[in-house]
């Protein structure tokens, strides 16, 4: 089958699972049981991994229908509007292979996984079916091969994510923190709707390659200023990667299932603000102020995620700022230009941020849903294989060698420092300490000290069965490999040929020249010690305090740090409160919106409305008015008669008085 | 009184022949309706027959003091329709309250006698006496139902002031008569062209005439502010008499103006348009202002034919202004008007028909449940009245409202004088629909029986409807008569 | 003619009055008759419509033409035409006429057949405005449209019907009777510039060569395209105009406010494109910054007030004041794209609120009420029926393929080119749209069942077949559209080129901060 | 002997005199009319200043009009009045209040009414005056029934119209049942 | 000679001031008084003024026409009959309306107004 029909194939077949799953399922599940709800979507998925997998080799390997430029497939114009015309079209080029990779992957596992999370709930067609219309839209995005495409699978993916958190919508706060996110997500996506404007109004065409070599082309005398264009499509970026300000979505987002949280808010559609920016970096490298906002936002996020994460108590939502904290890291290497480390940041991430969230899915599944660290620990010894995989997925994050975690971090600090951005990389060593903490922090509350754990449940914590505990296993392969077979040698390893045609345009407009040494040693090497150390230091630090197998919490040492000193109290409870930024939200918005709005309803209903019957009252009053003169008697009306002869009579008077 | 003067006056001859022949009918056979009835429509079929004939040789008889043309068989011809409809509609509602309909046709045919005679005028005092012969039977008909206390006192004020104007208005002839020492129309004319030309003196006396003609007419036709008689008079009067007098006497004035104004005053146009302006102003606004808080339907269609007065007026001005489409729309609007307020008047007498039914907006709550078919037909003349196409009235008021756009090319004012027509259409709107909402949209208070109408008024509301709507949809039909009537005069 | 030889528009236009008058003559007694009947001359035109679509050649101006003499005197001839503009929006005008038709099966007892009358005389009024080519004849249409809207909100309305059809007919009639003034100067200043002949001095397409060679500059323009922009501009409706909309959606059958939605606003926006821009092209880029500055408030202002709206119609209306203010910002950006959004915003709008309304109407017949803090959970206790709201909130909100999101978009990318920072401003909506219509959603349909809704039992049913027959053409339209918006497109392409052409290009308004 | 051409005294001619003495007389008399209480007394100076009327019409010139001014007015019409008075008098009727509660402001509007008649007689100059024509009864009749044959057919039909009007309006319903 | 003399007789300016004072006369009876028939009294006196002034202007106001001062004399027997016509109508709409309303007090038939 030649590649011009699978590609199409790859988001063809999910849509018609969502379709399918959405009409029958109901049926289906309530006549012939659950797995026959199941079977369809969940092998959707698995098919669409295979096809995926075929393309990805030839597209990585720029062998031939891909070439280093990628192939092009097109359905059928979609908006043919004069001079602008859309078509509905794919590009797969090594970026998207790189994409296709970690969304396939894990949408496949977390498919399986969720059948056995979602076993006992009496909806789960319906979670299929919103499942496989997220994979759908993720797909859209990443393969389309125009902005508008892109911002068509921008719009779907908020939708899935919408109806995935808000889930269980009979729950108020899930459907609360569904409309949040949706909205959220749509603050940034008028930014990014803005730069679509922009681009066209600059190049006349939607079409990514045209319109970025025309931007690049025409440079300073394009209409609308690159620097501008560039922020814009950063603007939805950052809604839908939750950078800073806009990042307040994501923990919220937590009330979803779990595997809703791995899937989307961890691996597939937080990326998808990296993908685009990666994908539009000949515009952001044209356009270096861009950059460096890009970048100042992006540390500023993983700092600020970081210090919130400390304190959390709720798992998910430890790694939910974990996440943001990660993406504030990929965000600043592309702000610093180091495209390949993000992507390569993004795989990685991808694969252990969702092996620690399936984790804490079977954690959470194991003590009955309780997702409250405080009341967990000693369980390493009841759920063996979920605390194995969590182990290896912690020490990933953290960034301990030779794990993944490690290779994709270490490449985005050294090209950060290479790149003359020493801001950016010591604040990204103080976060590669605090990440190597708190993720500590998580293990020993979870799994070590004594159990905390509900007497009711203890008992029977068990297990979970295969299908979540396999996806665990075939998550922590890549985990511990990718950054070995991807990222050796240091600096030029696979994926940085395979992504270099993506990328190599930007490079010779950054034409960066590389410092070699630093303290009269080989830079790599300094740069490599440096993170390392760091990471030990956190991991260090975390076991000390949170122990190791059965080691109790120092809990008292703990609250000793935190109830230290007047600023470390500010401190503790600033993070703890997520720094305030809700309530601001919540004061801004709604409460300062909500008078706005009441204020405009009644400037409608009385101002412009009371107008429109004022006059209607105006003239009725003086019909009424008019209608006292009808007195009823004659004389009066005789009178009237009389005084209109004398005036009419004076006037004509008057004009024959004077000269004709 | 060679034989072309008689041949020329043949209709208005015949118009005294069918009254008296009504009376004389009525003395054969006394109380007998169907006998005084076809006595006159037959009588008004002749007098039609030879209107039409005698309309095409377009001379002049008595020695000029009556001339007939196009204008004069077009508006005889409206008349005689005013009359056979209002014919029409009376015996139901008259027959109810045990009042003769004999005299009451043979008044009404000596009234529409003196309207055809306003339409042929060709001299002043002609003009006057056919005023006269209009105006007097008015006052009687006004006054028909003799024992309700409401119809004389509506009588005794129309008569008072009637007669308080037209003793104005001779004596404006007189000054007139003074000033050009004759009474022939366009001897007068003549006259007048000398004096504005500059050779004779422009002189207050003349400005003096002036003055009590147009206040004499402003009254007939019921402008503001000389509009006072017109709600008693018409709330007063039985309902048909009312359809009447809202029309025939109505467009008689209007033939009064056309005749003198547009005939012998012509020269002078420059110096009354303004006064002209100012009155179609006041009555459009006034008009409409004072209907929109009334709760009697009859009184609001008395103030709203004071507006409509307001909008032939602007047509009046129009045409003053140098504008013949002004005089065309003037007829046009003039014949429409009448078919849809007879209509409407028709409708509210077949609902009156029994005694003590009140003509308040209370008695049409729920119309359409109880009498479907008169609801809908009041819908479509209401409709009309507003101007909401594809009805006669939108037409005519779109002809107006043409004919000022035009004439604004001349004279600025005028253009305001088209809006202003338009806001007070859309003024009228509301108490037009509201008389809309009490049919349709309020249930009945008082379960009333419903009456069966006689045969005679189902054809005269078919005539009105059939008019309404033709004359809205294809106005083709009359609009070359229309023309060819103004040219007479213009 | 066509190559048919039928004279399809006449048909079109005319056949629901035949309907009509058929309607009169059904047994009074047995409403179904009346209601069959009329819903099989709705179809019949519909199909009569489509048969138009299928033989119209896109791209190559008005077709179907047909001219008879009507009033010679004043140069005014029964003469139609359609070209991609108008068919699209006849289209819309039938499709929605037989499903407000077959919505209005169960809701409407009273009267059924002075009802059904109504409608079809309404249907007739409507696609004789989208195919007249006669000044004349289209004000004839024009009013036409208001008397039976004004019987269908005020005799089978809610409880204070009278007030809000008395203002509906007022507003719109002041509106109408100074575009009529205007209609007549224009063509007064025609014919005495074709010396006092009134040959066609009503005739849309003379009167349009006769703007081209800059005859209705000057303020004579700036006054009658002020009138015209009035009379459309209440139509639409725009910011100050719009306080009818509301209490006329509140009080008007759920039929009622479908057509009223659906079609009536879209007149005041396909005015302004067949009539107002191309006579008088320099007065239009005169009044351009002002009803720009107005369609902006109108997107953002109705957003921002539908938040806070308790009735459930209410919403809806504010919504489509907001919706409706792309379409005027779309035209007057005499941009391609922006006037291909306006006019697909168009036809998206008419779809999506309509159905929204008929989804306002299912709930309101069974439970009365319509004010959102009464409802909540209809998702689990009515699950079909929460599906259909959520399809077609999202097609609201503008969601990418469906059709909302193209118009939506088109229009924006169009002002952007023309006017930045208008299309800055405007673009914001989309997060109030998203905040007012999830809101809504959330309220509505997610959360625990009410206990109001509770109260019903086993009243509160899920969506009936008849019901669900109604939306099913709404939605699949939607999604046709969303993905192959070309269809359309591709039709109205030959009208926005004419209209532009002679509006004229002309260099955009720099409201923006650059260029 | 021939009476002196003017009046020894005054210096006036007789004409003077006697229109002086007419129109003294006609306006006292209109004038008792207009405020007279009771009004058979104002019925009584009516007929006094029609008399006075016709004759300052034979001063003027036209003796025809001074016979029917009698004739007409005070023969048929003032008899009319009365007849009209005779049957609408009852004892109920207040005779105090003669005047309308707006007597001033009439008063007062037709002092400007007149004034302004007076004025723009005063200020018009007439086309050329001449000395009393004198209208005979032969001119009279050729022209009346030379050029005004129309108007005097047309007044035959108003009064007849007015007879029949009047008499259905006046007449007393018997047959039909009294009136309430 | 005799011309010379009669100033004020033979002067169109006396008749004509002499019937704009009667007309006023008449028109103030109308006005002020509350009786129909006195107003009816009035409105023949305003009628004669009329015809006082069409005499007038028949006597002094030379014409080429001979018949000039007979033609005015002819209108004013005209107008005299059309008074006449009046007098009658209104005197029998006056009984119609006295014997419904006992009165013939004018300002008392007001039950119509607003």
């Amino acid at each position: 089958m030649p590649y011009a029909t699978l590609i199409p194939l790859i988001p063809l077949l999910p849509i018609l699972g969502f379709a399918f799953t959405a009409l029958f399922g109901r049926r289906l599940m309530l006549r012939h049981g659950r797995t026959a709800a199941e079977i369809v979507p969940v092998g959707i998925v698995i098919a669409v991994w295979v096809i995926a997998m075929i393309v990805v080799v030839p597209a990585l390997g720029h062998q031939d229908p891909f070439g280093t430029a990628g192939l092009d497939v097109k359905l059928w114009t979609w908006i043919p509007a004069g001079r602008l015309s859309v078509d509905l079209g794919f590009h797969v080029d090594a970026l998207t292979a790189a994409l296709l990779i970690v969304v396939t992957t894990i949408g496949m596992l977390v498919h399986v996984y969720s059948i056995g999370y979602m076993a006992h709930d009496k909806a789960t067609w319906r979670f299929f079916a919103y499942l496989n219309l997220f994979m759908f839209s993720m797909l859209l995005l990443v393969l389309a091969n125009n902005w508008l495409l892109v911002f068509a699978g921008w719009e779907l993916v908020g939708l899935s994510s919408y109806s995935l958190i808000g889930f269980w919508y009979h729950k108020r706060s899930a459907a609360l923190a569904a409309k949040k996110a949706f909205i959220v997500n749509r603050v940034g996506d008028v930014g990014f709707a803005l730069g679509i404007m922009a681009i066209f109004v600059n190049t006349g065409t939607l079409n990514i390659q045209e319109s970025l070599a025309k931007l690049v082309e025409q440079g300073a005398h394009n209409t609308v200023p690159l620097t501008i264009v560039a922020l814009l499509v950063f603007c939805g970026a950052m809604g839908k990667s939750a950078q800073f300000p806009l990042h307040v979505w994501l923990p919220d987002a937590m009330e979803g299932p779990t595997p809703v949280s791995a899937l989307i808010h961890a691996a597939t559609m937080v990326n998808a603000g990296v993908y685009l920016v990666a994908r539009a970096n000949p515009l952001f490298s044209s356009a270096q102020d861009a950059m460096v906002v890009v970048a100042g936002i992006g540390i500023f996020t993983a700092i600020l995620a970081a210090s919130i994460a400390f304190t959390q108590t709720d798992i998910k939502r430890v790694l939910a700022f974990s996440t943001l904290s990660q993406l504030g890291y990929m965000f600043a290497a592309l702000g610093v230009g180091a495209y390949t480390a993000a992507i390569f940041h993004l795989m990685s991430h991808g694969f252990f941020k969702g092996l620690l969230f399936l984790d804490s899915g079977s954690v959470i599944h194991s003590v009955d849903g309780e997702q409250d660290m405080n009341r967990m620990g000693g369980l390493w010894k009841k759920i063996p294989i979920t605390h194995a995989t969590m182990l290896i997925g912690t020490i990933a994050i953290a960034g301990i060698p030779p794990l993944a975690g490690f290779f994709s971090k270490d490449e985005i600090l050294g090209e950060a420092f290479k790149a003359g951005f020493t801001w950016v990389w010591l604040i990204g060593v103080v976060v590669a300490v605090m990440t190597a903490f708190y993720m500590w922090r998580l293990m020993g509350k979870t799994f070590y000290g004594e159990s905390r754990v509900d007497p009711a449940v203890a008992p029977h914590v068990h297990e979970s069965a295969w299908q979540m505990t396999l996806p665990l296993v075939l998550l922590a392969i890549p985990s511990i490999f990718l950054g070995m077979a991807v990222g050796l040698p240091l600096g030029n390893g696979l994926l940085v040929g395979w992504l270099k045609p993506v990328f190599e345009q930007s490079e010779q407009i950054l034409a960066r020249t590389p410092v070699d040494t630093l303290f009269g040693l080989p830079v790599d090497t300094v740069l490599i010690g440096i993170s390392v150390a760091a990471a030990l230091a956190g991991l260090i630090s975390g076991l000390y305090l949170f122990g190791w197998g059965s080691r109790k919490v120092k809990q008292d040492t703990v609250d000793a740090i935190a109830g230290g000193s007047g600023a470390s109290r500010f401190l503790y409870r600033g993070s703890l409160n997520k720094w305030w930024f809700d309530e601001i939200n919540d004061l801004l918005f709604i409460r300062i919106g909500g008078a706005v709005a009441a204020f405009l309803w009644w400037f409608d209903r009385t101002i412009v409305d009371g107008t429109v019957n004022g006059v209607g009252t105006v003239v009725r009053d003086a019909g009424g008015g008019l209608r006292q003169i009808q007195t009823g008697r004659v004389q009066n009306y005789a009178l009237g008669i009389a005084i209109g002869l004398i005036v009419m009579a004076g006037s004509f008077l008057l004009i024959v008085g004077q000269p004709r | 009184m060679t034989f072309s003067d008689t041949s020329a006056m043949a209709p208005f001859i015949a118009a005294v022949l069918v009254s008296a022949a009504v009376i004389l009918v009525d003395l054969v056979w006394p109380g007998r309706k169907t006998a005084a009835l076809t006595a006159t429509f037959v009588g008004l079929a002749i007098v039609a027959a030879l209107t039409v004939a005698v309309g095409q040789s377009g001379t002049t008889a008595f020695g000029g003091s009556y001339r007939v043309d196009a204008l004069t068989t077009f508006l005889d011809l409206l008349f005689v329709a005013i009359a056979a409809l209002t014919a029409a509609f009376a015996p139901d509602y008259l027959g109810e309250r045990g009042l003769p309909v004999a005299e009451f046709n043979a008044v009404l045919v000596f009234a529409m006698a003196g309207a055809m005679l306003i339409a042929g005028a060709a001299d002043l005092i002609v003009l006057f006496l056919g005023l006269e012969l209009m105006v007097l039977p008015g006052y009687l008909l006004a006054g028909y139902h003799k024992t309700d206390g409401f119809s004389t006192e509506g009588a005794i004020k129309y008569f008072l002031l009637g007669s308080f104007s037209s003793a104005i208005f001779l004596f404006g002839i007189a000054f007139m008569y003074g000033m050009t020492g004759t009474t022939r129309i366009d001897a007068v004319a003549a006259n007048l062209t000398a004096v504005v030309a500059g050779t004779a003196p422009f002189s207050p006396g003349l400005g003096l005439g002036l003055a009590f003609l147009m206040t004499g007419v402003a009254f007939k036709i019921a402008a503001v502010p000389f509009h006072y008689w017109t709600p008693d008079a018409y709330q007063g009067s039985p309902t048909p008499v009312t359809g009447y007098l809202s029309v025939g006497p109505k467009v008689g004035a209007f033939a009064v103006i056309i005749r003198l104004f547009a005939g012998a005053l012509l020269p002078m146009a420059a110096q009354w348009n303004i006064a002209v302006m100012v009155l179609a102003a006041l009555t459009m606004t006034l008009g409409n202002l004072v209907a929109l808080t009334q709760d009697n339907v009859k009184r609001t269609l008395a103030y709203s034919s004071i507006a409509h007065t307001g909008y032939m007026l602007v047509g009046f001005a129009a045409f003053a202004a140098g504008q013949i489409q002004g005089l065309e729309g003037l007829l046009y609007y003039g014949a429409a008007y009448a078919f849809m307020n007879l209509g409407a008047f028709a409708v509210i007498g077949a609902i009156q028909r029994k005694t003590g039914v009140t003509s308040n907006l209370s008695t049409f709550a729920g119309l359409v449940r109880r009498e479907p078919a008169l609801a809908w037909l009041m819908f479509l003349f209401l409709l009309s009245l507003t101007g909401i196409p594809p009805t006669a009235g939108f037409f005519g008021k779109f002809y107006i409202i043409t004919a000022a756009v035009q004439a604004g090319k001349t004279d600025a004012w005028l253009y305001v004088l088209a809006v202003l027509a338009v806001l007070n259409a859309a003024a009228a709107a509301f108490y037009y629909l509201r008389i809309v909402v009490y049919m349709f949209m309020r249930d009945p208070d008082t379960e009333t029986s419903v009456a069966a109408h006689g045969r005679l008024v189902w054809t005269g509301l078919a005539v009105t409807t059939v008019m309404t709507i033709v004359l809205g949809l294809f106005p083709g039909v009359l609009l070359d008569a229309v023309a060819t009537a103004a040219k007479a005069i213009g | 003619m066509t190559a048919s030889g039928l004279p399809l528009i006449t048909i079109v236009t005319f056949l629901p009055l035949v309907g009509a008058i058929a309607v009169a003559f059904t047994n009074g007694a047995k409403p179904n008759q009346a209601r069959y009947v009329a819903l099989g001359f709705a179809l019949v035109a519909w199909v009569v419509s489509l048969l138009m679509l299928g033989g119209f050649v896109t791209a190559s101006g008005t077709q179907f033409r047909e001219t008879y003499q009507w009033i010679p005197a004043f140069g005014i001839n029964y003469s139609v035409g359609a070209d991609g503009l108008s068919l699209v929006l006849v289209v819309l005008t039938t499709t929605l006429s037989w499903i407000s038709i077959l919505a209005s099966f169960s809701p409407i007892q009273n009267r059924v057949k002075e009802y059904m009358v109504s409608f079809l005389v309404l249907e007739v009024g409507m696609t004789g405005v989208f195919v007249a080519q006669d000044l004349f004849l289209f004000y004839i249409f024009w009013e036409i449209v208001l008397v039976p809207m004004y019987l269908i909100i005020g005799i089978w309305g809610g409880k204070n019907r009278i007030y809000a059809t008395i203002k509906f007919v007022l507003y719109t009639l002041v509106g109408s009777l100074l575009m009529l003034v205007a209609i007549l100067a224009t063509a007064f200043i025609y014919q005495s510039g074709h010396n006092g002949s009134w040959q066609n001095a009503f005739d849309l397409g003379s009167l349009i060569a006769w703007a081209q060679q800059g005859h209705f500059n000057g303020s004579f323009g700036i006054l009658a395209f002020g009138a015209f922009a009035l009379a459309f501009a209440i139509k639409v409706p725009m910011f100050p105009f719009h306080t009818w909309l509301p209490d006329a959606h509140v009080e008007a059958p759920t039929a009622g406010s479908v057509i009223l939605a659906g079609v009536l606003l879209k007149l005041g926006g396909y005015g302004f494109i067949r009539f107002a821009l191309p006579l008088f092209p320099e007065a239009a880029h005169w009044w351009a910054p002002l009803i720009i500055v107005l369609s902006l408030i109108g997107i953002i202002y109705g957003a921002i007030v539908a938040l806070v709206q308790p009735d459930l119609k209410k919403l809806v209306a504010y919504s489509s004041v907001s919706h409706m203010g792309f379409v005027t910002l779309g035209i007057f950006a005499f941009q391609q794209q922006a006037l291909q959004g306006a006019i697909l915003q168009m036809v998206n709008h008419g779809l999506i609120t309509g159905a929204l309304f008929l989804l306002v109407g299912v709930i309101y017949e069974r439970t009365h009420d319509r004010t959102i803090a009464k409802m909540g959970g209809l998702g689990s206790a009515t699950p079909v029926y929460a599906a259909a709201l959520g399809f077609f909130v999202f097609a609201s909100v503008g969601l990418p393929g469906l059709s909302g999101f193209v118009g939506e978009f088109l229009t924006l990318l169009g002002t952007f080119a023309a006017i930045p920072a208008a299309a800055v401003v405007a673009t914001f909506v989309m997060i109030f749209s998203a905040g007012y219509l999830l809101w809504m959603l959330q309220r509505v349909a997610f959360g625990e069942l009410s206990e109001f809704l509770r109260g019903l039992g086993d009243h509160l049913t899920d969506m009936k077949p008849v019901e669900a027959m109604t939306l099913v053409p709404l939605g699949a339209l939607v999604v046709v559209l969303g993905l192959f918006p070309g269809l359309i497109l591709g039709l109205i392409s030959g009208s926005v080129n004419a209209t532009l052409a002679a509006v004229g290009q002309a260099a955009p308004i720099a409201l923006g901060l650059w260029r | 002997m021939t009476q002196p051409d003017t009046i020894p005294l005054l210096g006036l001619g007789w004409n003077d005199l006697l229109f002086l003495a007419f129109a003294a007389v006609m306006v006292v008399a209109a004038l008792a009319v207009v405020l007279q209480r009771d009004i058979i007394r104002a019925g009584g100076a009516m007929i006094i200043a029609f008399a006075a009327l016709a004759g300052l019409y034979v001063i003027a010139g036209s003796p025809v009009v001074a016979g029917a001014q009698v004739l007409v007015y005070i023969g048929a019409i003032s008899v009319l009045v009365l007849f009209a008075i005779m049957l609408t008098q009852t004892k109920a009727a207040p005779r105090a209040l003669v005047f309308q509660t707006q007597a001033v402001p009439a008063a007062i509007a037709t002092a400007i009414l007149a004034l302004l008649i007076v004025a723009s007689v005063l200020t018009t100059d007439w086309p050329k005056q001449v000395a009393t024509q004198v209208a005979d009864a032969r001119s009279v009749a050729t022209t009346l029934f030379g050029q005004f044959t129309l108007p005097f057919e047309v007044v035959s039909v108003l009064l007849l119209a007015a007879v029949v009007g009047g008499v259905f309006l006046a007449k007393r319903e018997r047959d039909r049942g009294e009136a309430d | 000679m005799l011309s010379a003399l009669n100033l004020v007789s033979q002067n169109l300016n006396a008749y004509l001031i002499l019937s704009g004072l009667l007309f006023s006369i008449g028109a103030f009876g109308f006005l002020a008084r509350r009786n129909a028939i006195s107003m009816l009294m009035s409105i023949e006196l305003m009628l004669n003024a009329v015809n006082l002034a069409f005499v007038a202007f028949g006597a002094f106001v030379s014409s080429a026409d001979p018949s000039h001062a007979a033609q005015a004399s002819d209108i004013a027997l005209i107008v005299m009959a059309a008074a006449a016509a009046e007098a009658t109508v209104g005197l029998a709409i006056v009984i119609a309306i006295y014997r419904n309303r006992k009165t013939p007090l004018v300002d008392e038939y007001d039950a119509m107004k607003r």
